[in-house]
This record gives C-alpha cells, structure tokens and sequence, in this order.
C-alpha cells in the first residue's frame, strides 16, 4: 500500500490500465507532453507513447466524438475535459450519441468511452472553472455518472469506469484532489497521509459502479451527498454531535437507492448536501426518490444542502460554497423538526 | 427600422413558379480534369477543389484520367444496385402513403453516391452513414426483408423498434447506426479511423453527410481531428442542392464548392459529378489509396439533386419549382449508366425493362415476407418488455422495475 | 376572439410581436420561406421580409450563439430550434453565454434571446423527435423555462417570453399543437375548438412568467403538472372521479412555489406527472420542494408519473407515453395511500 | 498492440532543452505581398493568406504597399500603450505573485496586436476579446485603475466579484465581456454585425481567438454565419504558437495558415506579422473598409509568438525551450516599433526610458489607488449579498430567499 493523494491516484488508475490493457487510450487537451493541467496524467505519455496519451486539439465536442469513434473500433478511450465547466461543448456527442448506441443499434454498437473531468470550486476559479454539473449527466439515460470522495474510491471507481462497457462521466471534485476539505478555508491544509482512504494499493483493483458507501454509520440522521461534502458532512456532524449516519454516493446514476432507503428508514431524518446548484440539482432526485422510499419513517422534512442558485462568484467563493456553517445549520434545523 | 437593411440573405435562383436556373453550377466537360498521384502534395492539387471530376461525357462515353476503365459487367452490377435503391425507395414511399410505415426517405436522384462509393471501399472499411446512403447497406449484403423489417419496427427490426424508419445499421456489413442528428456521425468516423491508425492497421473510414449539414459543429470537430491526426479517412459531401427547404446556399455555398472547406486545414477536397457513377468510384479510389498508404483524409463533394421530398413529411413544390430536377444539368445516374452501357453494347431498353421488373418483383416478395414479421397494426408484435433492453450493458434494477411495472400497467 | 390551434397561437404571438417591435427577428432552420417544418412561421417572412424571418444554417449553437450577438446589438431574436432534441449542440451557448451574461458583467450586458422549440413525443417520431429535456435547463440559472399547455396561454407567455430582458427557454408539447390529448391515441383527434383555452385574442396580451395556473380546483389530491400531462391528468382525473386539484406549473424556472405548496397543505396528496423521463428529471425538483413546504400535511408519499428512464422508442410510444392508465393507476394508489 | 502505429501525432520543433527552431515558419520580407482593392474578388487575393503582410523591414524601415504613412506622433502614441501594456502586465504578474491577485494573464509579446487593431477600428465598433486583449480596453479608454479594481474582486470591480481576473468588460467603450469559455465570443461578434447590418448602420464588429481556439465549434458556427450573410465582421486569429503547452500544430497549423481557414467559404484571409504595429494597423484597416463598404467578413491572422507563461497557473519551461521566444524571427513587437521610430527620427533610447518610467509611475499609482477599494484581505468588501443580483433583470423570489438565508448564516 502507499499514500496517494487524488490526483495520485487517478493518475496509478490510468497507468495501471494502460499497462494492463493495450485498447486503453487517453485523448485530452494538454494530456499528453504536459502531463495535464492538473498533473493527473503526468508522466504517462513518456511511459506508454504519443500514441496512447495523446494530446488533443481544442475541442471538447471533437474529443468525444473522436473518442467514440475509437471506441466502435474496439478501443477503450479516456477523455479528459479540463474542466467540467467546458463540457458543454461534447454535451451533444454525449446525450446524442455516446448514451445512445447500443441503445438504437440494439446491443449491435456500443462505445465505452469514460469522460474524466474535474469539477466543483474552492479553488478560486470564478464561475467558469467551479461548476458541478452532475445533474444535467445524471438525466441522460444510457451513461453512467460517478463521483469519488478519495484516493482509494477514486482509483478503484476509475477502473471499473474504465473497465465497464457502458459510457462513464466520471466527475473529480478537484478541492480534494491534494487533501480531505471539510469546509473551512481558514484552517490549515490536511493531506490524504492523515486520511484512511489515502492508503491506495499500487496494484490493480476496483470499487464497483454502482454502490453507495456508508462511510460513518449513526442512527439519529442520515446525511446523503458525495464529493467534497463528504468531509465538510463529517466535520459538521462532529460539531453538533449528532449521531449521523453518512452515506457517499459515489455511483450518481445508476443510484444505489436501498442502500439510502435502509438508512433512513433506520435514521427518520435525512439532510442531503452537495454543491451543486440546488434547483433541479442532483440532491432534489434524492428526496424525491427518499421521501417516497421512506415516507411512514420519515420525522421530518427531508432537508438539502447546495450551492446557492447563482453561478460561482470568484469573490465570494466561501459565502457560495455549502461548507461546515451551513451544514451545521442544516443539521440542527432537521434535528429540531418533527 | 428608420435604414433599410444591408444583411446579405442568400436566394436560390428560381421558386415556385419561376423557370429552374442552374447557371450557379461551375460545370466543367467530363475528362477535364487532371488526376494527380496519390501522394501529390495537397497544395499541388487544390484546384480538385473547384473543378469537377467527371468521367461520363455528353455523349456517355466515358473519358479522361480519371476513367476508371471499369469492366461492362462490373457497371450492370451497379446499375443494378442503384435501380435497386430507386424500386425499393418507391415502393416504401408508397407504403407509407398508404400508411403502413410511419416515415420515409429516398435517395432519388442520388443513386450513384453510395453505390459508386461502396464499390471503391473494401469490405473491412468502416461506413458512417447518413439517412440517403440505404445502397450503402444493399451493397454491403444487409437483405432488403431486413431493410424492410427496420421500417416497420416489427419483430425482426434490427433496431428492436426503437428507431425511425431508415436508420438502419449493419454490424457484419461494417457500417455504423445511423443518428438522427445530423453530422454526429463525421467525427465518429475519424475517430475510427485514428484507432485503425493506432493499431496499425490498414482499414480506412468513410462517412457521408448533406450540404446543409456541413454547417453543424461536428463536420468542423471531424475535418480538423482527421487534418491534426492525418486519419486515414473519406469525408464526403452530398451536395444535393438543397436541405429540407434551404438551398446550399444557407450552408455558405453561394462563393466556394463544398469541396474546399478542408483547404485551409490542407486537407485535400475533390469536386465530384455526383450522378456519374464512374467518376464517384474514381475519385473513391483515388482517396481510399491515399488514405491507406498514409495520405490522411480526403473530402469528397459530390454535386448531385435531391430529386424527391426532403422526407415524406415534406412538400418540396412549396418552396422550389416543381419539375426542377429535370433541369438539373448533371442528369439522372441511373439514365446516364444505362446509357453509357447501351452505347459500349452492353445494354439495351429491353434488358432494362426485364431488370426493373425482376427488381420489382424481389422488392415485392421482400415487401411480402416482411410484413409476416409484423406490421404497424397486425401482429406478431416486439414486446415491448424489450424496451428496457440495451441501455447499458446490463439492465440496472431501476430500469427492471420500471419494467415490472410497465408490463403490470399494459396487463391491466 | 378566435379559435385557434396552439401552432395558430405562437404564430399569432409572433405576428403580434414582429408589428409591434421592430427589434424582434426571428432565426432558425426553414423558419422563413417555408414558414417552419410545424408551420409555426408560415407567412411571416411574407409579411415582414427576409431580414426579420430569416432562414438560417444548420447549426444550433450558431443560431443561438448568433441571436446572442444580435441581441447584444439591441434586437430581440427569436431561435426556433426545429426540435428540442436538437438543442444540444447550442447547449453550450445557452449555459455558457446565454444565462452568463448579465451576471458576469454585472448587468451592463444581456441578451433577451428566446429560444422556442417543440418537444414530447406522441408524434411517431422516434427517440430524436420526441424528447423533453426542460429539467436539464431548469437547472441552469440566469434563464427562464417555459411549457404552455394550450393556446390562449402559448401566446400570452410567448409574448411575455420575446417582450422578457431574460433569456426564455420555451419548449412547445407538439403533440398538442392541433388539439388537446388525454394520452389514449385510439380515440379520434379532439380540435382546440372544443377547448375554452382554444379561445384566443387576436391582439397583443401577456401572461405572466412566473405563475402556475390552476386549471381545476379539487381537495382530495393535487396533481402538479405540465405540458400535454396536463390533458391527461384531467381525464384520469375524471376517470377515477377524484376531486383533484390540477396545477398546470407553465413556468418551470423559476417556479410559482406557493401556489403548488398551498395546494398541497390543502389537499395533502400529491402526484406529479410529466412526460420526460424520471431520474433526475423536473418532477424530481418539484417533489422535493414540495415534501419540504407540505411535509405536515402530507398524508401519503408525493408520487411522481413519467416516462420510463429509457430512450423514447419507436414502436412502443403509447407504452413508453405516461397515458391515462398510468396517470389513473398512480391516483388510485396515492389515494389508497397513509 | 502487435501493429505499429501510423497515426501522426503533431510535434514541436522543438522541447526543452532542443536549441528553438521556427524554420516551419513561412516568412516573407516586409513589402512583397501586394495590397488589393477593397472590392476585390475573394478568389483573387487567396494568396493573402498565405503570404505574410509586413511593413517594417529588417532595417526598420516601413515599405511597401502595405505601409499605412502614419504620422510619427501616432506611432509614439500606440508605443505607449504597447509599453504600458506590457508594464501593466508585469506588475500584475508580479503582484498575483505575491498572493495579491488569484491569477492573471499577460500579453507579453503580443502587445502590437490589441493596440494596432484597435488604432484601425471606429469607437461605434463593437469588440468582442479574448483574454489576451488587455490593450484594446486600455485604448479605448478603461482606467488602469478599473482593470485592477476588476482583478482585485473589489468594491470597485465592474464584475462586482463574479469573474476572475482579466475577464473585463467595457460598456462604454463597446468592448463585450470576456467569457471563460473559448471561441464563445466569436459568433456573438458575427450576431452583432449581422444585427448592425439589419439595422443598416455601418459599425462593424470584431472579434479575436487563439490559435488553439479555433478548434471549437463557435469558430466555424462564426465563420459559417459571417460568410452566409457576409456580415461586417473582422475575425482575427493571433497564433501565437502555443495554446497553454500544445504548440500550433495541434490545432491543424501544420499544414496551411490560420488564415486560410476561411477560404472555402468564401471568406478572405489576410496572414500579417503580429509583431508589426504597422502591419497590423493597415490589414485592419483594409478589413473594416471591406466590411463597412458591404464586402463582408475578414480573417486576420497574426503571426506572433506568446513570449510568457500561459497564466500565472503555468510553467512553460516543462514543453518548450526556455527562451524560445528570444529566438522568434519576428522579433518583439515594441522594440520594432522602438527602432523604427529611431530609425525615422521620432524617438531615442532616453525617451523610451523616460516613457517607460513615466509609465511605471502611473501604473504604480493605481495600483495604490486600487487597493484603497478592497484586497483580497483589507477592506472595503464588496457585498456578498450582490453575488444575487444580475442573474435575471429582477431577482425572483427564490433567490432572494436565498439572499436572506445567506445573510443569516453568514451572520451567525
Ligand atoms: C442536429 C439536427 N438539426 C436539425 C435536424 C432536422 N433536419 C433533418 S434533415 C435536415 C436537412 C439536412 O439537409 P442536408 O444536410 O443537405 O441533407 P439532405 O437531407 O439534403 O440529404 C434537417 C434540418 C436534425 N435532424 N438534426
Ligand atoms: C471551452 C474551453 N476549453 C478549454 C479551456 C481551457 N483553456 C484555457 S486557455 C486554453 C488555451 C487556449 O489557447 P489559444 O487559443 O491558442 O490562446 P492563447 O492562450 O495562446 O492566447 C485552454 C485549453 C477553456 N477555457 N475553454
Ligand atoms: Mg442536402
Ligand atoms: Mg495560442
């Protein structure tokens, strides 16, 4: 086992997967020479060839669409997209095409092309580098959408994207990619060395796609979300003391109800974060589906938790972003409801 | 607005009513046109661009360096495909008039592209398709029944009823789904193509889009990932004149042929008489070489008319002269072929009566056999449980339940 | 007043609004000569000229990127997008720039584009003729989202759309262009004529863009919907001879809340319907708002109808469609409920 | 794979450690390419994109038909804003250094481009940047002080927070609003002008992306429109060589100039020396003639070479040489200038210090004047309860609920 911080290991997920399985290729802008804009890809181009970490032109559309047609030609292409806010272009190739053809050519086509990109802000990167658009992803049918919360989800949920027949959008919330966050950007970096989940095996292994994680168990509230609301939940239910259970999604769509279902049934209160816009975001699937699961336990409203509905402002990045305030507030209100 | 406006808006040159005018075609007399090596330098060749390659002369002899010196029966094999594509194009459009299928689209009028390009492709080659490519499929084996079949959405569509009629695909025939969004297809090929590249080996893509579709964003994604890459691939225009009611001109071809929108990535373009099969197969060959021996992409304009309706949805005398496709001055591809063979004796008037019956009557049976397999109205039916099928590789359990549920609604 | 059709309305409005204001274009494929592949434009080319009802190239994201520029320029342009399952390739436009604008530079620069584009299925159209992909931009902040349900109100919000400072995203169920549907295809089709709401002024009025109407007051149930599900709902409705409350929402972003909540702390039931697909969809938004504002008062779990997470297929439109049977099934049992 | 690749993959002429090597690049002397009328035909003055229209020469003389004769009072005019540019850029640079600023963009090298254009466009123009334009809103009359304001997220930024820095936006000075997103800009500069066209003004708009930008599908969507309703619009393209640590190639340079991009629709392309004011100048010139005559879009490419890091964010020493761009054969943009007024008379290395110093001082005062409206961690701040309003003309309800809520917790 070693210490990995996220951007380790995504980066041990590809070279693993490129050494085990010659149809892998990595097509992104600035992923080849350069390594990535945030290093996840660092190193690999020297190790397997230009041929098999390629930089790309600037196009997000291009890119997909270039990496499906790879795919119906028996490769397994990994696209990175810089940033997630610069998805939108390949949007079309995405709901179009890439979630759609197996579908319409009835199993006779497929392409397993996994789209890597990082989202989510905190790191000062205004309204156009801090998006998380998972929910618009997570409504297409035909792809899969995953996001991990740490080193080893992120490797692990890597290769099984990669590995997995169908499309992936796998989403990176780049505030935790050097260390755990849990909300506060006054205190002091924490790396992933402090983490349990920042031991990472070198080796070849895999999280499966479509399970949610309960990452801390407790009976008196169960708190849903992924990504980087996963630390500032835990921080923020250490402060109130609440005994809350919290569960990590990781696997968007298809989602792991019962696993969410059998804890609020258990827990009566649910509070769901993440930070995300709140309207029609991801978070608003999860009550809808958790009210309808769990009605007759439910002791109170299901409550949630997300980014405010305006784009992500670079200067008010911590009044924006849902952090251990707003979350302890959350917590106490739904603990005091019913 | 107080000044009047100074927005250019392209105008074709007749609507209804007005006499067809084609005097905006640059035409040029069959064998004018030089046929350089395949490995000239694409600077060298750009005039291919804007002349016009055309084998089949005024007189239906065919001409020039670019004659492909096909043998006779090699041409009553093609000619046979493409009365083959306008039978069964006619009888479908029928059925659907009658209201038996729910949607249609001919290729009348275009023939000679899939048929000429399918006979310069070797059967590994990968074909993305358009929705006016149906003799693509004809030539690479898929059964007319199967064609049918997908039609109707019937038992044995090979799209389980989940797409329109039309947007056929064929795995063993090596050629890809066909999408009802337009251009998604181009940069699918060239992505194919790079990883033939990538694996060494030597199969080349091709894909085919309309000229209004050349404005779309993809048909740029594909021109500059195949220019960067120098993916062995064919990139063809079918510049049929017009898009549902927009002439070519709203996809920006009133100054420069389609053909030269991939000089400035120095990607080679050739101007193709698209109603002339032995220039279509040609100008085929010629890039499949290049693209194999590592040339990179080639974009193919084939100057052609939509003789038909857009779709059956659409009526063309609403927006362009009536008759217009008797004025067009490449031609018929069908008329042309068969006279081409008659005068190098190799056909006559009656051969071809006695192979258009023959034709009608395989589009018939075909047309017979399908319909045990289902129909709109008379069963066997799809079961519609297969609805939740092929949308990831496994079903996942909220598509089985919602399956559950769906079958328990429709049993009620 | 007149009678008119839903596609005689929006033309209407357009009529109304291309006389009124000479800033108003409108732009899209076959929109000009040929008056639109719905007939939607028919003859307003003829009577405004080619350099107001402009044909346009096929590219949605030029369409939308360039009414953009227009609208910078002081004009009012309105993009038909000839069906809404081609508005992906424009997706990056409206999300990027389109709802951006005015807030990145502070209000100095907008763009008061609206965008109009048929959607839903019923029409045999296959699963690129069919979609309703409003939730994907309900969560886009900075523009508004639009479904009318009838005539009278296609034109009243249209023009309140084109007459709007903010970007509308107006989405037009066209399988209710030419009549009202109650989801049974077997029965023979039912004109406008025979609707109060097929009666339409021929002059210039406004609906407002933020109120969800109530289009049948009940107090058993209240069913929140949209769209053609509005047709369907009533006759369920009937069917089940429920006292429902019906509420056709008509603005889906931003969303008249509190009548939907009041409804619901009435009525204590609640059933959405819609036609797009389920996870993640808008239904989602509106139950979990809906738990949250009426959780006291709910007596059974908020129940949502829509269309199976699957591609809209070809061959089975009537069992993909949520009909009348699915809408009845889902009242009998939320009133069984609690 | 058993199978070698054939793929072409885009190289550099050079990484780090490799002595620079531009000799990809095509050059001409200053004055061999001739200067058409405005109203000339597209199809006869193709050539201009793929020549290289210069005036100053080797010896710093402007010459030939290119040259524009402006007076020498002008050129020391448009050198001051080339320096203050590039002095702007280095105190910001040095200030997001020291943690002042979260990030910053420079146009070191590229200075010539912003000022020279904007010297040959009209205040009624409309421009449309990218984020390498920092000149052109200096030219055209933003306070140094409200770039900084901007930068800093203060109480005085016009983006009242929302944008990072560099994204300025002028109203009055009919400069639109950087976008984040690349090439976005570019077909809102084509609306415009078609728009200015409708409403049958003669202001014309103009519009500036990276080599590596015209990749995106807003490019061609751009020059799809401008060439279908010829609308009064410059597209500039400045390749620079680099698009953050992709070289030129990647974006499909390796074969024809970005200029030539446009040429199979129809739209001329003019390749000019980037690093010539007065080239620069006189092609811009001739393209808003062109376009406010009714003669339609232009491309420009500058030729130029992007002398500093990408972004603060970026360390180009990891892909290319270190001091590539002291081996540029179009040397650096202000020095040319520099001598070239010498040269003629105008100007003298004291001056220039002298000029330089002045400069320092007034960019230096504003930043001091800048801070007085906020830091990053002195006050003024601006409120966050503003990060509300903006989203739509009015604030809707649910919005202002959140507003209240923020308020609240931020509070507690
Ligand atoms: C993305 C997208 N936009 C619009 C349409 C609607 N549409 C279908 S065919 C067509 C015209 C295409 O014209 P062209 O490319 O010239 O092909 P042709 O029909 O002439 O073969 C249009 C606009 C579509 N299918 N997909
Ligand atoms: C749509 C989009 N994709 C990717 C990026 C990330 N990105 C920012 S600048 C840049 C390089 C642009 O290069 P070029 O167009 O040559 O402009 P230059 O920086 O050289 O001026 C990239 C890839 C982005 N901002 N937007
Ligand atoms: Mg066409
Ligand atoms: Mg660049």
């Amino acid at each position: 086992m070693a210490q990995m911080n996220m951007v380790e290991a995504i980066r041990s997920a590809l070279d693993v997967i490129l050494d085990k399985d010659p149809n892998v290729i990595i097509l992104g802008e600035d992923v080849g020479y350069f390594g990535g804009v945030f290093r996840c890809t660092d190193g690999l181009q020297r190790k397997f060839g230009e041929h098999r970490v390629i930089d790309a032109p600037i196009a997000e559309g291009g890119i997909i669409g270039a990496a499906i047609g790879m795919g119906i030609n028996g490769l397994r292409p990994v696209a990175e997209i810089q940033f997630a806010d610069y998805i939108y272009p390949g949007f079309d190739q995405i709901v179009s095409e890439l979630a759609r053809i197996r579908y319409r050519s009835s199993g006779d086509f497929f392409s397993p092309v996994t789209i890597r990109t990082p989202c989510g802000g905190g790191i000062r990167g205004g309204q156009t580098h801090s998006q998380s658009p998972e929910a618009i992803f997570a409504h297409v049918t035909g792809i899969r959408s995953v996001m991990p919360s740490n080193p080893y989800d992120a490797k692990g949920l890597l290769i099984s994207a990669i590995e997995s027949d169908d499309p992936v959008i796998f989403f990176e919330p780049k505030r935790i990619y050097n260390g755990p966050f849990d909300g506060d950007p006054d205190k002091p970096a924490v790396s992933w060395a402090s983490h349990p989940k920042g031991e990472v095996p070198e080796s070849y292994y895999t999280v499966p796609l479509d399970r949610a994680e309960v990452v801390v168990a407790g009976d008196e509230l169960t708190i849903v979300t992924y990504g980087t609301l996963v630390h500032v939940a835990k921080a923020a239910a250490e402060e109130v003391g609440v005994r809350a259970e919290i569960i990590d999604v990781r696997s968007l769509s298809p989602l792991d109800v019962a696993t969410l279902a059998s804890s609020v049934n258990k827990t009566g209160r649910c509070l769901i974060a993440h930070e995300a816009t709140r309207f029609a975001g991801y978070g608003a699937e999860l009550a809808a589906r958790i009210q309808k699961e769990c009605f007759y336990s439910l002791e109170a409203p299901i409550s949630r938790i997300a980014g405010w509905d305006t784009p992500y402002p670079h200067a008010f990045e911590w009044q924006y972003f849902p952090g251990k305030k707003r979350v302890v507030n959350g917590i106490r209100k739904i603990m005091e409801e019913g | 607005m107080a000044r009047k406006s100074r927005l250019h808006i392209p105008r074709p040159s007749a609507r209804p009513g007005d006499k067809p005018d084609f005097s905006y075609l640059d035409l040029a007399p069959a064998g004018s046109v030089d046929k350089p090596a395949i490995d000239a330098r694409t600077r060298d060749i750009e005039h291919l661009s804007s002349g016009l390659v055309r084998v089949l002369d005024d007189k239906h002899q065919a001409v020039g360096p670019w004659n492909p010196n096909i043998d006779a029966g090699q041409l009553q094999i093609a000619l046979r495909w493409m009365l083959l594509n306008r039978i069964f194009d006619k009888r479908m459009w029928q059925i659907q008039r009658q209201g038996r299928i729910s949607f249609y689209m001919e290729a009348f009028g275009e023939e000679a592209v899939s048929v000429g390009q399918a006979m310069a492709l070797r059967p590994g080659d990968m074909c993305f398709p358009s929705y006016r490519n149906q003799a693509l499929f004809m030539y690479r084996g898929l059964k007319l029944v199967d064609m049918m079949c997908q039609c109707l959405s019937n038992t044995r569509d090979m799209c389980k009823g989940r797409q329109l009629p039309v947007m056929y695909h064929g795995k063993a025939a090596n050629i890809f789904s066909i999408s009802g969004n337009l251009s998604t297809q181009y940069p699918h090929a060239v992505g194919w193509a790079m990883a033939s590249a990538i694996k060494g080996e030597d199969h080349i893509a091709a894909s085919w889009v309309g000229d209004g579709s050349t404005a779309e964003a993809d048909f740029h994604h594909a021109l500059t990932f195949a220019a960067v890459y120098q993916a062995p691939v064919i990139l063809n225009i079918v510049n049929n004149q017009w898009a549902i009611s927009t002439f070519q001109g709203f996809a920006g071809g009133e100054r420069r042929s389609f053909a030269s929108r991939g000089l400035g990535l120095g990607i080679p373009g050739i101007r193709v008489d698209g109603n002339d099969l032995l220039a279509i197969y040609a100008a085929t060959l010629w890039a499949a070489d290049r693209a194999r021996r590592g040339g990179g992409p080639t974009l193919i304009e084939l100057v052609t008319y939509r003789a038909g309706a857009h779709s059956t949805s659409d009526e063309p005398s609403t927006y362009r002269p009536k008759d217009e496709y008797k004025s067009f001055p490449l031609g018929d591809p069908i008329d042309r072929l068969k006279q081409h063979l008659i005068s190098i004796g190799h056909w006559s008037d009656a051969r071809h009566e006695q192979l258009e019956e023959e034709l009608k009557a395989e589009v018939l049976a075909a047309w017979k056999e399908a319909q045990q397999y289902g129909t709109m109205t008379e069963g066997p039916f799809l079961d519609p449980a297969s609805m939740f099928d092929d949308i990831y590789a496994a079903t996942p359990p909220h598509l089985e339940s919602q399956r559950r549920y769906m079958l328990e609604i429709e049993g009620s």
